[in-house]
């Protein structure tokens, strides 16, 4: 009970802490003037999202997510930056134009309807989740539903992967070209 | 010990045919000389949407009672087929355009036709938000990468860029949104959310507005259309003629199939807002390309206002509403496609983009073409020279039937008004004296293929005005696939 | 209801000449000569309908039924009531003097301008034969296809602003039409022109009546006349004014006082108003026109109006009046356009202060011309005088002060009339009449002398057309029942 | 009979035809005999069908159709020609002067380059006028009615290099066509009452009509002869009309045409006699314009312009009498009046030939002595004119005089202004005669003065002329009113005379005696001023400028009518057509494009911008699916 | 379950969802913006997890990966771009993109 309750505690602790780091890492990405920073930050955004993950119960789309993400994908982002060298910009420079006033009116309305929708509706079911056995989320069972119920989706996903690794060839080709 | 779920091979061979060609053209790349690579190439991908074509076809034949396959992954139904059917001819009319108008990485171009081509078949038989958003990225990606192909033409890597930013946004937007919509429902599956979907729920009515939103923009509709004039001018030709028909056609299938099946509580809402959208298109679309003097970025606005006028018999929501899609989206991409073409024609010829100026004597110097690029442009204007005549008065019908005058009103004025802009392209090509500008390369190339290619859209367009019974047969047909 | 296919014959024999033109390789010669003949074979068609119709018989006569949309209950249905036949015969008539016209000046790009031509004849005899109400549209609509091209391409110095500015005129009320028919024809069910029950929505006579109302054109809907008809090459001009404009005084004949009866007599007053409006105010300005076919453009807008006055006056004589005063002023402007033609090629210009005197010297020109002139000025005995006398005896009958008006036209139009003859004609030579410029050559009188003879023995047996317009020749009772 | 009035009709007609398709195939003279002989062919049709309803104990009239002409429902109208009296006795009149003066024109019109023209136009007036007499019902008399105008207007512009001539031309046809429109007018009234335009039915019709109807009826009809007939207020075109040729205005112009609106009444009497007060409104204007026409012609230099105004007067007299009632009187005059005046224009023709187209008679003086034939011949019109007994004049214009005297203070009136016709008739006829015919040949005579081969004319001229002036001299005795009088008898099925318009034998004799005291009075004071051609008009300032400007009545309807129509067209295109009709689609177009730009404006080629549109649309649907649900 | 409820992880994917929107329209250098992407990609796949923990089955899980691996191609297709546009011409700057435009 005791335990429990600390426990509970304890995911409280974790979650304001991760959820905290995520806010604050994802509004670096968007405001660092150094798209260097902004990568890094982006890797923290990405670590706490998986703990996220975890605390979701979701132990297979966590590890995926450091991996896959923070492994391959921000390292190609490094790489690109390392490439094309860090270009400074400040994005709110030159005072607020209908452009970037649009901007912020667009993406808080959209992150207003969605709290809203939301919240309406946590006194609702969202409120209690049923509670789910301790396979959930383990790569076994993850592995059982691509190979059952989710085949075509897993399919798929390799020809995107494929389709995506042609195109990368194809336009880093142009480069060559050009130079 | 896993069960993995039966699969119905026969109904995704198309797909599979589609997918075995475009690995076959990508191998070319690297085990075909290079003097060899273009005919192998096309011959492949001809060969390959030629099989996907009639393998769509037997599929529609022997769809009659559509249903679920793998897993519940994929509709086996003749919606998908008919789409399908229409998306492999325009692929099929795209390869043989492209033989003469690719200018690099033929393979690799190739390959990727074909993979979107696939990507296409399949989105449009998309049974679950999952296989649907995979499906889009899927041909998304590859068109992304078609935009940017050709990097000797100006501006196609901007274009890329622009279209890969935005079509991300958009399928964010629709990421989002079917996860809400799993969220309020608990499922992922079109048919399940109907089903278990609790009526005029928040989360619910959220997602449904993000996703209407993500397909709105890949249908190139107001104000989701802003991408489209950028991307369809700086886009190599012949993939803007591929994207202009083949994505519409994809797009609105999918969008029907999904508001019907799995919206069905949310009429009242999607109806209006694809009125609504649809309006916004048809004035955007249709002012816009008023005062355009590149041909290419009138017709993309043109394409806009199109997809106002396919709206509106989305909107209906009817069976009768679908018919009217199906029929419309026949002629409409026939002339899309064959004036994109026509195009490409010219801008070969001169070396540079193609505005209304210098595409004056067109007509009398290509006589075919000329005559063509005529017939299409009255067509899109909505005169009764080929079907879009008959496909503008069945929208307007379904509008009607459905209550609603006033856009019937509206889609008559929006006619009204791009007549000017057509007109101007006919004034162009035969009322313009051509003596000034002088075409490159003396006598213009012969390019039989794609005069081939043309000449069927030609058909089609012209066919679908006569035969419209049989046409809306095969239309009824397939709309009576999905739940109503 | 004999069902017959000689009717169809006339509609699609020259559109498939036309594309014969276009496909095979033909010499200037056999081109133009080929199309000669075809709308020669036409009248002969015509004539051989025009033997064998039965003006006792009530109905339709050599109809044919196929269905064309089924789902909406769209079919191919043509057929002739009597009025419909003298119109055909207008229509082939002036098309085939017109053709030979445009084969006597040797117009350049022969395969192009004979093709347009035979695909006007057969989209015209359409709208005069269309029984369904889609299909009716689809012919009105199709008759601007060629014509836009006819204007644009040979037509004089103006001509852009000249084809836009009809184009969106005539399509802007045309397009309110299918508004309307969209309305009309699934509100009761049926697009058939036969079947369809009356209605008595004041908003659709409306939509119909706009759309012929500018097609004939009526006041104040002519903005598009005065420059179309002065661009336009004199031999399009004259169909445009001859043939064309009566598609909208028969379209209200047909569709908008047989099927709104209601809406027809609550507007009557105003309708005759808008008539005579036209019929005064084109007078007065071909009074001022200062060029030869400024006058007769706007004289036929004043004939427009009268047609209208006898149409809606809604009395026997009114409607016997009107139809003979179709097919007189048919005859009579298309000549007179004509002969504006070769006087144009004679001495560069219409423009009266340039003209002068031509009667010295060459008597044929003088003689044809002032044949027409009083004729088109309704000199009692001529066929005009008979139509113009029916329609106001009949408009007298509605109420004496149409007639009052209408007399004071015929006044008016001895006054424009006589005043276009002497300044082509009479007084001292005008400084662009060379002395060497030839009188009519043996071709011209060729095309002109046929014409005038029709207008003759029309003006020695009115009571031919008069007579035999509507079955049993009761207009009134024909129109209550729509002509069944 | 029918046959014959058939063969009348359409013997002109053939004649025209054969002209205009044989065209320069023929000589010129050729194309003037054809014409003759086709009316001549048409003169004997005449007197056939004469002849055949003199045979007919019922003069009531005789009708042919050849085929339905229009028809509509149950309004019917035949190409149907009539034989009664009335219409015999102009068919007699029309064909035969007709034919004479053709005859006259073949040497007239010699050496003209357009004489095919002219004859193929003069036989098509022969037959539009017999059309207008024979025509069996009101529309067919309305259509030769119009055509009668139309060949008037061809021929009066004939030459038609002269502008004069054809706005001359232009002027008579539109005067004549507003005629034509309040004739039709009236038809629509009958139409509308008894759906038919048959004489019969119509003059039926007329005594079962409101009074407001058939006073309509009636002034339509009085509408349209007076235009055709050159009376007040529609006179002013005859004057003009004397630019065409001089044997075009003795047929059309004095002879047959402009007499149709007498025909008219006489033929319609029926009608007017419904309408008493319109017709005696009609004997009005009668007396009027007789009166003024002789004020003018007084004042008047050109020869044929002073023969014009005595036409109108003289016509002037037969609507007095038609318009009391006295048809037969007018009827009768109309036939004198064709020979005398026809006679005066064909010798004035003579003289204007000799003097090469010279028509001022100021210079014309003592070319008698050099034409004596062409002297006598005139002279015998010019007292036949005056009606001094026993020229024929005298019979037939007396006759009219006394008829009037008859309607008690009305009637006086109508007879006074009739006797001060007939002073002024005789002052200004000898006038022209003194001053052209007596004394010593002018310098301008002697100079211009070439004679046909020494005669005064070749003798197809000279050989009509002769004929007409014996018919002028002795076509009188046909009727003399108290003593005997076939013409009325003759007439008496068609167009009785009415009652009120039989002039007692006192009446008559008074009248007469009169009217020859003044008429020679007249003669006496032309003698008094102009005798010894001292001076050519009378120079009575104000009166002078009045008359020599025809009581203003040109200047009136310039300033009435054209101008204000003419105003009204200009400003109506000026300010209506262009800048609001012909402007107003294109004002649309552009604000369409305007529109148009201002879109393109949103389309900045900035990435972010697209996006924000796209999320802007994202937030703006979403919020209204949450509003909603 | 232990912690706090969906609605407030839900409320964590919301905000990257706006951040990222915010940061693809303020933002003008390519990378970035990318980045910004894959930010609103994390928000959905954060939802879809919620949501799959919330009705305890796995479809939302799975679609979360399939997303990771979308977001991988389209990032390796957006670089490619990028590399591409830096090769041609040297300013990374979206705003510089605007050749097609009107």
């Amino acid at each position: 009970m005791i335990v429990a309750s600390a426990g509970n505690v304890l995911v409280w602790i974790v979650w304001v802490g991760a959820g905290f780091a995520c806010l604050a890492s994802a509004a670096a990405v968007v405001s660092f003037s150094n798209p260097f920073y902004s990568a890094l930050a982006l890797i923290g955004n990405l670590g706490s999202l998986a703990v996220l993950y975890l605390l979701l119960s979701a132990e297979f789309v966590a590890a995926a997510q450091v991996l896959v993400y923070a492994g391959a994908v921000m390292v190609m982002f490094l790489f690109v930056i390392a490439y094309v060298g860090p270009r400074m910009e400040t994005p709110w420079a030159g005072g607020p134009s209908w452009q970037s006033v649009g901007a912020v009116l667009a993406a808080a309305s959209i992150f207003l309807e969605i709290i809203v929708a939301v919240s309406l509706k946590a006194g609702g079911r969202l409120a209690h989740s049923d509670h789910v056995n301790a396979t959930f989320g383990t790569p076994g069972w993850i592995g059982r539903l691509f190979l059952t119920d989710h085949l075509l989706a897993f399919e798929i996903t390799s020809i995107v992967l494929l389709i995506a690794a042609v195109g990368g060839v194809v336009l880093g080709s142009h480069a060559r070209r050009a130079a | 010990m896993i069960h993995t779920p039966h699969i119905d091979w026969f109904s995704i061979v198309p797909i599979l045919v589609l997918l075995g060609a475009s690995f076959v053209a990508l191998l070319s790349a690297v085990l075909v000389p290079a003097a060899w690579r273009r005919p192998f190439a096309v011959a492949v991908a001809a060969a390959g949407s030629t099989g996907a074509l009639v393998t769509a076809v037997w599929l529609y034949v022997d769809s009659a009672n559509g249903h679920l396959v793998i897993a519940d992954a994929f509709y086996r139904d003749r919606w998908t087929a008919l789409s399908q059917v229409i998306i492999l001819a325009i692929t099929l009319a795209t390869a043989l355009v492209g033989a003469e108008h690719v200018r690099a990485h033929e393979s690799e171009f190739y390959a990727l036709l074909l993979a979107s081509a696939a990507g296409m078949a399949f989105f449009v038989g998309a049974a679950n938000l999952m296989t649907m958003f995979l499906s889009l990225e899927w041909f998304s990606i590859a068109l992304y990468v078609m935009c940017a192909i050709d990097y000797d033409v100006e501006g196609s890597l901007e274009a890329g860029l622009k279209y890969l930013v935005i079509g991300s946004f958009g399928s964010a937007a629709l990421l989002f949104g079917s996860a809400l919509v799993y969220g309020s429902t608990n499922h992922i599956g079109f048919a399940q959310i109907a089903a278990s979907a609790s009526s005029h729920d928040l989360l619910l009515v959220l997602g449904l507005a993000m996703i209407i939103a993500g397909l709105a923009f890949k249908s190139s509709s107001a104000p989701f259309h802003m991408w489209t004039p950028d991307v369809y001018q700086g886009a190599p030709t012949t993939v803007t003629a591929f994207m202009s028909s083949a994505t519409k056609v994809a797009a609105f299938a999918l969008t029907f199939r999904i508001v019907r099946t799995a919206f069905p509580q949310e009429e009242h809402l999607w109806s209006w807002a694809f009125a609504g959208i649809a309006v916004a298109s048809l004035v955007v679309g249709n002012l816009a390309a008023l005062v355009q003097k590149d041909v290419k970025r009138m017709l993309a606005y043109s394409s806009v206002s199109h997809a106002g006028f396919i709206l509106i018999g989305l909107s209906a929501g009817s069976a009768l509403g679908g018919r009217a899609l199906m029929y419309y989206l026949i002629p409409y991409s026939a002339m899309a496609f064959g004036s994109f073409a026509i195009v490409a024609v010219r801008e070969r010829e001169l070396g540079t983009a193609v505005t209304l100026d210098n595409l004056a004597g067109f007509g009398w110097e290509r006589p075919f073409l000329g005559v063509a690029m005529w017939f299409f442009m009255f067509g899109f204007a909505g005169l009764p020279l080929g079907g879009g005549f008959v496909g503008k008065f069945y929208v307007l019908s379904a509008a009607y039937d459905h209550g609603w005058t006033w856009l019937v009103i509206v889609g008559v004025i929006a006619t009204l008004v791009s007549l000017y802009y057509y007109l101007g392209v006919v004034r162009a090509i035969y009322m313009r004296p051509s003596a000034e500008l002088l075409v490159a390369g003396g006598s213009p190339p012969r390019e039989v293929l794609l005069q081939i290619a043309v000449g069927a859209a030609f058909v089609v367009s012209a066919g679908s005005l006569f035969a419209v019974s049989p046409l809306v047969t095969l239309a009824r047909h397939a709309a009576s696939a999905l739940p109503f | 209801m004999t069902t017959s296919s000689i009717t169809s014959l006339l509609i699609w024999l020259p559109v498939a000449a036309a594309i014969a033109i276009w496909i095979l390789p033909l010499s200037r010669y056999a081109t133009g000569s080929l199309a000669v003949l075809v709308s020669l074979v036409e009248v002969g068609f015509w004539i051989e309908q025009a033997a064998r119709f039965d003006f006792g018989k009530h109905g339709l006569q050599f109809s044919q039924d196929a269905p064309w949309i089924k789902d909406l209950h769209v079919s191919y249905h043509v057929g002739e009531y009597a009025f419909s036949l003298w119109l055909v015969g207008l229509t082939v008539i002036a098309m085939a003097a017109c053709t030979g016209y445009g084969f006597w000046v040797g117009r350049d790009r022969p395969r192009a301008y004979f093709g347009l031509m035979l695909l006007l004849t057969g989209a015209t005899v359409g709208v005069f034969v269309a029984q369904d109400m889609l299909l009716f549209y689809a012919f009105f609509e199709a008759m601007l296809i060629p014509l836009y091209i006819l204007i644009g391409v040979w037509g004089g110095a103006g001509r852009m602003g000249a084809t836009i500015k009809l184009l969106i005129y005539t399509m802007a009320g045309s397009l309110i039409m299918l508004a309307a028919i969209v309305v009309y024809g699934l509100k009761v069910g049926t697009f058939d022109l036969v079947d369809a029950p009356t209605s008595t929505s004041r908003w659709l006579f409306l939509g119909f009546m706009l759309a012929f109302a500018i097609k004939a054109p009526i006041f104040p809907f002519h903005g598009w006349l005065p420059d179309a008809y002065r661009e336009a090459p004199p031999e399009v001009t004259a169909v445009l004014s001859g043939v064309i404009a009566k598609a909208g005084t028969y379209g209200m004949l047909r569709i908008v006082l047989t099927k709104f009866p209601e809406p027809s007599s609550y507007y009557r007053t105003l309708v005759l108003a808008l008539g005579a409006a036209a019929l005064v105010y084109g007078s007065v300005l071909a009074f001022r026109a200062a060029d030869f076919r400024g006058v007769v453009a706007y004289s036929s807008m004043a004939q427009s109006g009268l047609i209208t006055i006898g149409l809606f006056a809604g009395t026997n004589l009114g409607y016997d009046g009107a139809v003979l005063q179709m097919v007189a002023h048919g005859l009579v402007s298309c000549a007179l356009f004509l002969v504006a033609g070769t006087v144009e090629r004679r001495t560069t210009t219409g423009d009266f202060l340039r003209l002068g005197g031509m009667a010295k010297g060459r008597p044929a020109l003088a003689t044809l011309l002032m044949t027409l002139g009083i004729i088109s000025l309704a000199v009692p005995g001529s066929a005009a005088f008979a139509g113009e006398f029916l329609i106001l005896a009949g408009s007298y009958q509605r109420a004496w002060w149409w007639a009052v008006i209408g007399a004071s036209g015929i006044v008016l139009a001895a006054m424009y009339m006589l005043r276009l003859i002497s300044a082509v004609l009479h007084e001292a030579r005008g400084p662009s009449v060379q002395d060497e410029a030839l009188d009519l050559r043996p071709g011209e009188l060729a095309l002109v002398v046929p014409l005038v003879a029709a207008l003759l023995v029309l003006s020695a047996w009115p009571a031919g057309i008069s007579h035999h317009s509507f079955a049993g020749d009761a207009p009134v009772q024909a129109v209550q029942v729509q002509f069944r | 009979m029918i046959s014959g009035a058939w063969l009348c009709l359409f013997a002109p007609l053939a004649g025209t035809l054969l002209i205009l398709l044989a065209g320069n195939r023929i000589p010129r003279v050729a194309a003037g005999w054809i014409s003759t002989a086709s009316v001549f062919v048409a003169f004997a049709g005449a007197i056939w069908s004469f002849f055949g309803l003199r045979a007919q104990s019922d003069r009531s009239g005789y009708l042919s159709t050849a085929w339905t002409w229009l028809q509509s429902g149950s309004f019917k109208v035949g190409l149907t020609v009539l034989v009664d009296p009335l219409s015999t006795m102009m068919m007699l009149v029309v064909a035969g002067v007709g034919g004479l003066i053709v005859l006259y024109s073949i040497g007239y019109m010699d050496g003209d380059d357009e004489e095919r023209r002219y004859f193929a136009y003069m036989s098509l007036f022969v037959f539009s006028m017999l059309m207008l007499v024979e025509g069996g019902n009101l529309l067919l008399l309305l259509v030769g009615w119009g055509l009668v105008g139309l060949s008037s207007y061809l021929l009066i512009g004939f030459w038609h290099e002269r502008p004069s001539a054809v706005a001359a031309a232009k002027k008579a046809f539109v005067m004549n066509a507003i005629g034509d429109a309040t004739m039709a007018l009236s038809f629509f009234v009958i139409i509308a009452h008894s759906s038919s335009l048959e004489f019969g039915t119509s003059f039926d019709l007329a005594g079962s009509l409101s009074p407001t109807a058939i006073n309509l009826v009636a002034l339509g009809l009085l509408g349209g002869a007076v235009a055709k007939s050159a009376q007040i207020p529609l006179q002013t075109w005859l004057p003009d009309a004397m630019e065409g040729p001089t044997p075009v205005s003795a047929l059309i112009h004095a002879a047959t045409m402009v007499t149709a609106g007498v025909y008219l009444i006489a033929r319609t009497h029926t009608i007017f006699e419904h309408a008493r007060t319109v017709e005696l409104a009609a004997a009005g204007l009668g007396a009027l314009t007789l009166v003024v026409a002789g004020l003018i012609a007084l004042v008047q230099t050109d020869i044929k312009r002073v023969i014009a105004y005595s036409t109108m007067s003289q016509i002037g007299y037969m609507f007095l009498g038609v318009g009391v009632g006295a048809y037969a009187n007018g009827m009768f005059h109309l036939m004198t009046h064709a020979f005398f005046k026809a006679l005066l224009f064909l010798a004035a023709g003579v003289l204007i030939h000799a003097l090469g187209g010279e028509q001022d008679i100021r210079r014309m003086r003592g070319i008698g002595a050099l034409m004596p034939l062409t002297r006598w011949a005139f002279l015998a019109g010019a007292l036949a004119l005056v009606g001094i007994p026993p020229f024929s004049g005298f019979f037939s214009k007396d006759s009219i005089i006394a008829a009037a005297l008859h309607d008690h203070w009305y009637g006086a009136l109508l007879a006074i202004a009739g006797l001060v016709g007939a002073f002024l008739t005789g002052l200004y006829t000898f006038r022209l005669y003194f001053l052209v015919f007596p004394g010593e040949p002018s310098a301008f005579v002697r100079e211009h003065l070439h004679l046909h081969h020494g005669k005064e004319g070749p003798p197809t001229m000279l050989l009509p002329v002769g004929i007409l002036a014996l018919l002028a001299v002795f076509g009188g005795f046909l009727q003399f009113s108290p003593v005997w009088h076939p013409l009325t008898n003759w007439l008496d099925p068609v167009a009785r005379t009415l009652t009120a318009a039989e002039p007692t034998n006192r009446q008559e004799a008074i009248s007469s005696v009169i009217a020859v005291a003044l008429g020679l009075g007249g003669i006496g004071l032309a003698w008094a001023l102009y005798g010894r051609g001292e001076r050519a008009v009378p120079h009575v300032a104000a009166l002078q400028r009045i008359l020599e400007h025809k009581f203003y009545f040109d200047e009136a309807y310039d300033a009435l009518f054209y101008k204000p129509a003419a105003q009204l067209a200009t400003w109506l295109r000026r300010d209506f057509e262009e800048p609001v009709v012909l402007a107003t689609g294109t004002d649309l177009g552009e604000g369409a494009l305007e529109l148009g730009e201002g879109v393109r404006r949103l389309q900045t080629g900035l990435l972010r911008t697209y996006v924000l549109f796209l999320g802007t649309g994202l937030a703006i649907v979403g919020v209204i699916f949450l509003a909603i649900r | 379950m232990a912690g706090p409820g969906i609605a407030w992880y839900l409320g964590i994917a919301a905000f990257l969802f706006g951040t990222g929107a915010l940061g693809v329209l303020v933002r003008r250098n390519p990378i970035i913006v990318l980045l910004s992407l894959e930010i609103m990609l994390n928000g959905g796949n954060l939802a879809l997890i919620a949501f799959a923990r919330h009705a305890g089955n796995g479809a939302g899980q799975i679609f979360a990966l399939t997303v990771m691996a979308v977001a991988a191609s389209e990032v390796c297709v957006g670089l490619g771009l990028v590399v591409a546009i830096h090769r041609r011409r040297l300013t990374l700057d979206v705003d510089e993109l605007s050749e097609l435009r009107g």
